[in-house]
């Protein structure tokens, strides 16, 4: 299967382009990626800082797979769907999610599921791989509708071993929906590494069980991740129906903050993997052997992230208490009596105290 | 001035097909699907006819997978069609917990309200067919404890027309629960044209005045007939009382009934810890409590999975049972 | 697909034997199988007459399925433990199953799931799919304990779509437990066809996504069933891990009694393959070829089942009726104080009206 | 002839680590199972040092896959062995809903008592962790309208050792509910060596005179803390009830306390309706209606989902609303 399913690859780890590969990319799009990576990755270590400090709850980082979740994104149009799970804020925030809902997120706050009116983004999906039945089913009312709008979902490899996968990707196939189905294999669902995960050596080829297109690519190669899923959505948008995909990628931190990864791997093979498979650093490469990059590009970009992750965070900071009527608002579309009355009771007795 | 209203006998089986044509001719959003609803129209034919006369398109039938068919609906619901899903009997409505419980009934609040899941989801239920074991658990408690959902069960042909139709046109995810022993056993006249009841409303079906009896669904046969039985052998006038839905319960109902009779007896098929009349004791307990003239008395299921059916007449309260308990409410 | 799954066939429609195929199967053997399928068959039938005399309720035939059924129970051992569904009943008589019992369960009654003794057969599974984990679970125990034993469960085209045929597979083949998964596709789930249920043009197919050993069998040709399973069942012993086996084959009758199959397909579809892929004719038309059939041979074993059958049945119908003590009796090792007063009271009110 | 027990002072982390171990030791049937239980020894620490201890045979880390890790015990525990399978989070708990419900409840019963399935699932639940959505559910009540099923919920270390195994030792499948705002909010001195606390006991964690307060798991630490300021505010005497087993309950110890006090309240973190609530207010009616002299209270979770956890400390009972339940029982 390992065969049947090559890592495809567009540059390579020392930035040089796959010669086997048509690309159409420009430079220009590569260094849109590259801010868009860097924008990610610097809110992420921002906000473990923020985590550390008290400043927002437990966090779930994703450094290591900007390039998956970017290059994913980017594939997206306006009006497509997107069901990320807790770990893809990568791919919100390159969707258009609002970086001070994204922090909110981590407040606690229901405002942190709540992208800007017209973007379609549902809110991060808790309980593993339910959401890909979910993506199934806009990309159904889409196609009834008759649009060209599709859905991308994500998903990790753990989430491979849920019912809801299996479901998800059967309903796709058989519908024909127009889905994606972007699987981002960092080799760890939690502690439990791929292999405790599953005995098939790909994910790629769970594809096969539904005579579904499926394909493998180097999740860390953002131009691979972008071609490959360009071409998914391309498919679906004309009909063809559904995809899945594995890129191949590594998280280079814990599973959370609240998670200490030295229990259950060596946490060297990330310090290895910045320098060697690192998304960001290979388009660095990349540019410097096109002779397209500056450190000057490079700095200017990182002050304009900087000033626009301050700014989220002091809106994040700044932003009104969660207000009690979050509680009961839109559990039902009218709150039921039994809430009414719980609610009264509890300002009641608030009210007494104050 | 007058307006006539045609009507036609129905059973409760035409009255939720009925139903369902009507909202599928008037909403080109809605949808029916699940396993068999199709071309074989249904296992006991609810959406017999359907498929022909919408199409593969608006009644579907969908690969054997509850959880598959839930949350495709979720996304369905989500992105602006009104999904009526079945489920073949609501003992196969388990593999489907975790889509209905952190899914269909959450992503309104998720969202604060930008996505909703406006759906509807069928299944017959109960004892009393003589099915195979699963195929008659009575589970409305599980769905009862499950913020954002709302949980229905008709008894006849009325009210299921007027209350699926009314779940359809709610905004937010309903159970409807369809008693199986009720599907053929008896028929009202019933509305050709469309209408709905408003859910959480509970129907008074026999005023009384000694003591209060609550059921739903199948249910309320046993109870007819044991009200109409102790009636004539006692010198005692009962009120039975369908919920019809069982969240939000109509506590407004009970109270008032209880008020009047001073005395209340619940009958239910299942199990009776952790049963729906437990919910209805507390909103007596709530309202009612210096009224109450005897402990609040239960007919329910054994604390026993519901038995393979050559016990299942032991297993369902029976007419006998529900005397028994009237008299001692009575006669405390 | 199709190419890489193609249908493995030892005797062919006509009764002639597969040149290509190397098979030890004795005349005998084959001669059991046709006594057995006979055997199966003849209980069928009549189990489908009972249920019109009102002797029995819904019943759930499976004329046509025999040699998928008899040809893979056979291939089992003492000791080995068997998951049926509903609709298996020609395995479970095969691998020791009592008749009677066979029988009660039409009627309600929970004998009906009871194997003899030392016979592991666990009671057939209603909710589908959900017997797929249990079957990995008892292969794994065996293997935990070191014996040789396997399981081997049964499940239909339309299990396919559940979760739990997903997981159960995912656990059987990460834990390399000895479970053969042997699909029966009849080509539908009540009305629905196959190509309803999954986009796939196979079932065997669906092994790739385990990198699990799969195959896909005549289930029509009791020989071909039996080797194959017989295949999957020696590798699971030996410590090869577990196999999934789709056998095509075709039910003629109804889902159930209570269903009316015209609704959904032609009927006429079974009266051909009773002229041609029937599974007992097949082996009819070998043994003459063989010279190995005798008319009074097979009327003879027509005669013995008929008598076992009759004997089963008497058994069923006098069998004591149920006593209201099954409803609570194995709820809990010890019932509970709530199951005792419900019952005490129950009695009570039924003495008191008796 | 006295005995002198060794005692140390652990957490409820520890006594349940303690009670894993020592049940390990002891039966090479014993299983643990789940995700992340074995290499990382649980996201809580709960199985910290058994994957070391045990090995991989005996303490085993799944794929990430609920119906499957439930499934696959069936079998196990069917075929002899006595697996203890987590729950990362009792939220995660719903894709095993129908093993649960189905199998695990029932295959005693549909086997006539061949096949058993002595196993234990066990699953850290309850708010005021500041966990993510679903995480914080405590959905208890489900389990206890699922015959075939026990449900206990320590809420002390000393408790949960005793009780854990005693569950592992039961012949029938037990949820082990472990409240995880208890699993290092205190420290009980807790026997070193094997013991065992009968399921289906209440304990009396204090004793008192004019209202009875029945809680279980993390609540009773808010109701300990209502309790003890309201006996200094008002003339009022509490008796505090753990229930530590949801079924079956102890239906004796209820019924002597309220039958003592007169009053009863009920806390606990659930929405109310369709809560464990309702069937304590059952059972407190069926044995004690003519000793109340109130009606009987709840202070319970609001019915909605249990908030993000901004507003997790809103939803939880406070004390403050415990005692004004208290207050409003005795004055009534
Ligand atoms: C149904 C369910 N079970 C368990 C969990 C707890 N949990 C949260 S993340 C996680 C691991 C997920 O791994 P993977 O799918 O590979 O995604 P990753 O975290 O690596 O991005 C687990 C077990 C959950 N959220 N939902
Ligand atoms: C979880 C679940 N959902 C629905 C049903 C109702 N049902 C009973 S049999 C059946 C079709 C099964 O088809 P298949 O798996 O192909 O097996 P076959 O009946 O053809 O042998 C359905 C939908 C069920 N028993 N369990
Ligand atoms: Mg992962
Ligand atoms: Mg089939």
């Amino acid at each position: 299967m390992l065969d049947q399913f090559p890592m495809q690859q567009i540059i390579n780890e020392e930035g040089n382009v796959n010669p086997e590969v048509q690309t159409d990319l420009s430079i220009e799009q590569i260094k849109r990626f590259y801010y868009l990576m860097l924008r990610a990755r610097m809110l992420d270590k921002k906000s473990v800082n923020l985590q550390r400090q008290g400043r927002i709850g437990t966090y779930v980082q994703y450094e290591g797979q900007e390039a998956a979740q970017v290059g994913s994104a980017a594939a997206l149009e306006e009006g497509d769907w997107m069901f990320p799970t807790y770990r893809d804020h990568a791919a919100t925030l390159t969707f258009g999610h609002s970086m001070r809902n994204l922090l909110l997120n981590w407040r606690g706050r229901l405002e942190g599921g709540l992208p800007p009116e017209g973007v379609n983004i549902f809110p991060p999906a808790i309980p593993i791989a339910s959401q890909l039945p979910h993506a199934a089913g806009t990309a159904w009312a889409e196609k009834k509708r008759g649009t060209d709008r599709v859905s991308l979902v994500y998903f990790g490899d753990g989430a491979t071993s849920e019912g809801d996968f299996h479901e998800g990707l059967n309903f796709a196939s058989v519908f024909q929906v127009p889905a994606v189905f972007f699987n981002q294999n960092n080799g760890y669902a939690i502690s439990v590494p791929m292999k405790k995960q599953m005995h098939a050596k790909t994910i790629a080829q769970k594809g096969l069980g539904y005579d579904m297109e499926c394909a493998r690519v180097d999740g860390n190669d953002v131009a691979a991740v972008y071609t490959a899923v360009k071409e998914a959505v391309q498919r679906a948008r004309s009909g063809g129906g559904p995809t899945l995909l594995e890129a191949v990628t590594w998280r280079y931190g814990a599973h959370t903050t609240a998670d200490d990864p030295t229990k259950y791997r060596d946490q060297s093979e990330s310090d290895k993997r910045r320098e060697t498979t690192d998304p960001l650093l290979r388009l660095e490469r990349y540019l410097k052997l096109e002779e397209a990059w500056t450190d000057a590009w490079a700095s200017s970009l990182e002050e304009e992230i900087n000033d626009e992750i301050e700014k989220a965070i002091e809106e994040m900071e700044n932003y009104p208490e969660a207000d009690i009527s979050q509680l009961f608002d839109h559990v039902y579309d009218v709150p039921t009596w039994t809430v009414q009355e719980q609610i009264e009771e509890h300002l009641a007795v608030k009210g007494r105290k104050a | 001035m007058t307006t006539t209203v045609q009507t036609k006998s129905m059973t409760m089986i035409q009255g939720i097909n009925d139903a369902l044509r009507i909202m599928l001719e008037e909403d080109e959003n809605v949808l029916v699907l699940g396993q068999d609803v199709g071309v074989n129209g249904g296992v006991f034919r609810a959406t017999e006819g359907l498929y022909n006369q919408f199409g593969s398109e608006r009644v579907i039938d969908t690969p054997l997978a509850e959880s598959g068919i839930i949350g495709t609906s979720i996304g369905m619901a989500a992105n602006g069609f009104r999904p009526i899903a079945e489920m073949q009997f609501l003992g196969f409505i388990y593999p489907a917990f975790n889509q209905i419980m952190t899914h269909a009934t959450r992503i309104r609040q998720r969202s604060m309200g930008r996505y909703t899941a406006p759906m509807v989801i069928r299944a017959p239920f109960g004892a009393g067919v003589r099915a195979p074991e699963i195929h008659s658990d009575s589970v409305e408690a599980l769905f009862t404890h499950m913020p954002g959902l709302k949980v229905v069960v008709p008894a006849n042909a009325y009210d299921a027309k007027g209350l699926l139709i009314a779940s359809i046109e709610d905004p937010d995810p309903v159970l409807f629960l369809e008693p199986m022993r009720c599907y053929r056993s008896s028929r009202t006249d019933v509305p050709e044209e469309k209408y709905t009841i408003k859910l959480g409303k509970a129907a008074v079906r026999k005023e009384g005045e000694d003591i209060s009896v609550f059921t739903w669904g199948a249910m309320t046969i046993e109870t007819m007939k044991a009200v109409e039985e102790i009636e004539k052998e006692e010198n005692a006038s009962c009120e039975v009382i369908d919920l019809r839905t069982l969240y939000p319960m109509d506590k407004e109902a009970i109270a008032a009934s209880v008020q009047k009779t001073g005395r209340a007896l619940i009958i239910h098929e299942a199990p009776a810890s952790g049963g729906v009349s437990s919910e209805v004791m507390a909103v007596i307990n709530d309202t009612s409590f210096l009224y109450l003239r005897s402990p609040v008395e239960r007919v329910c299921g054994f604390d026993t999975p519901v038995p393979v059916y050559s016990l299942e007449n032991e297993y369902i309260p029976s007419p006998e049972k529900i005397k028994h308990a009237i008299r001692r409410c009575i006669n405390f």
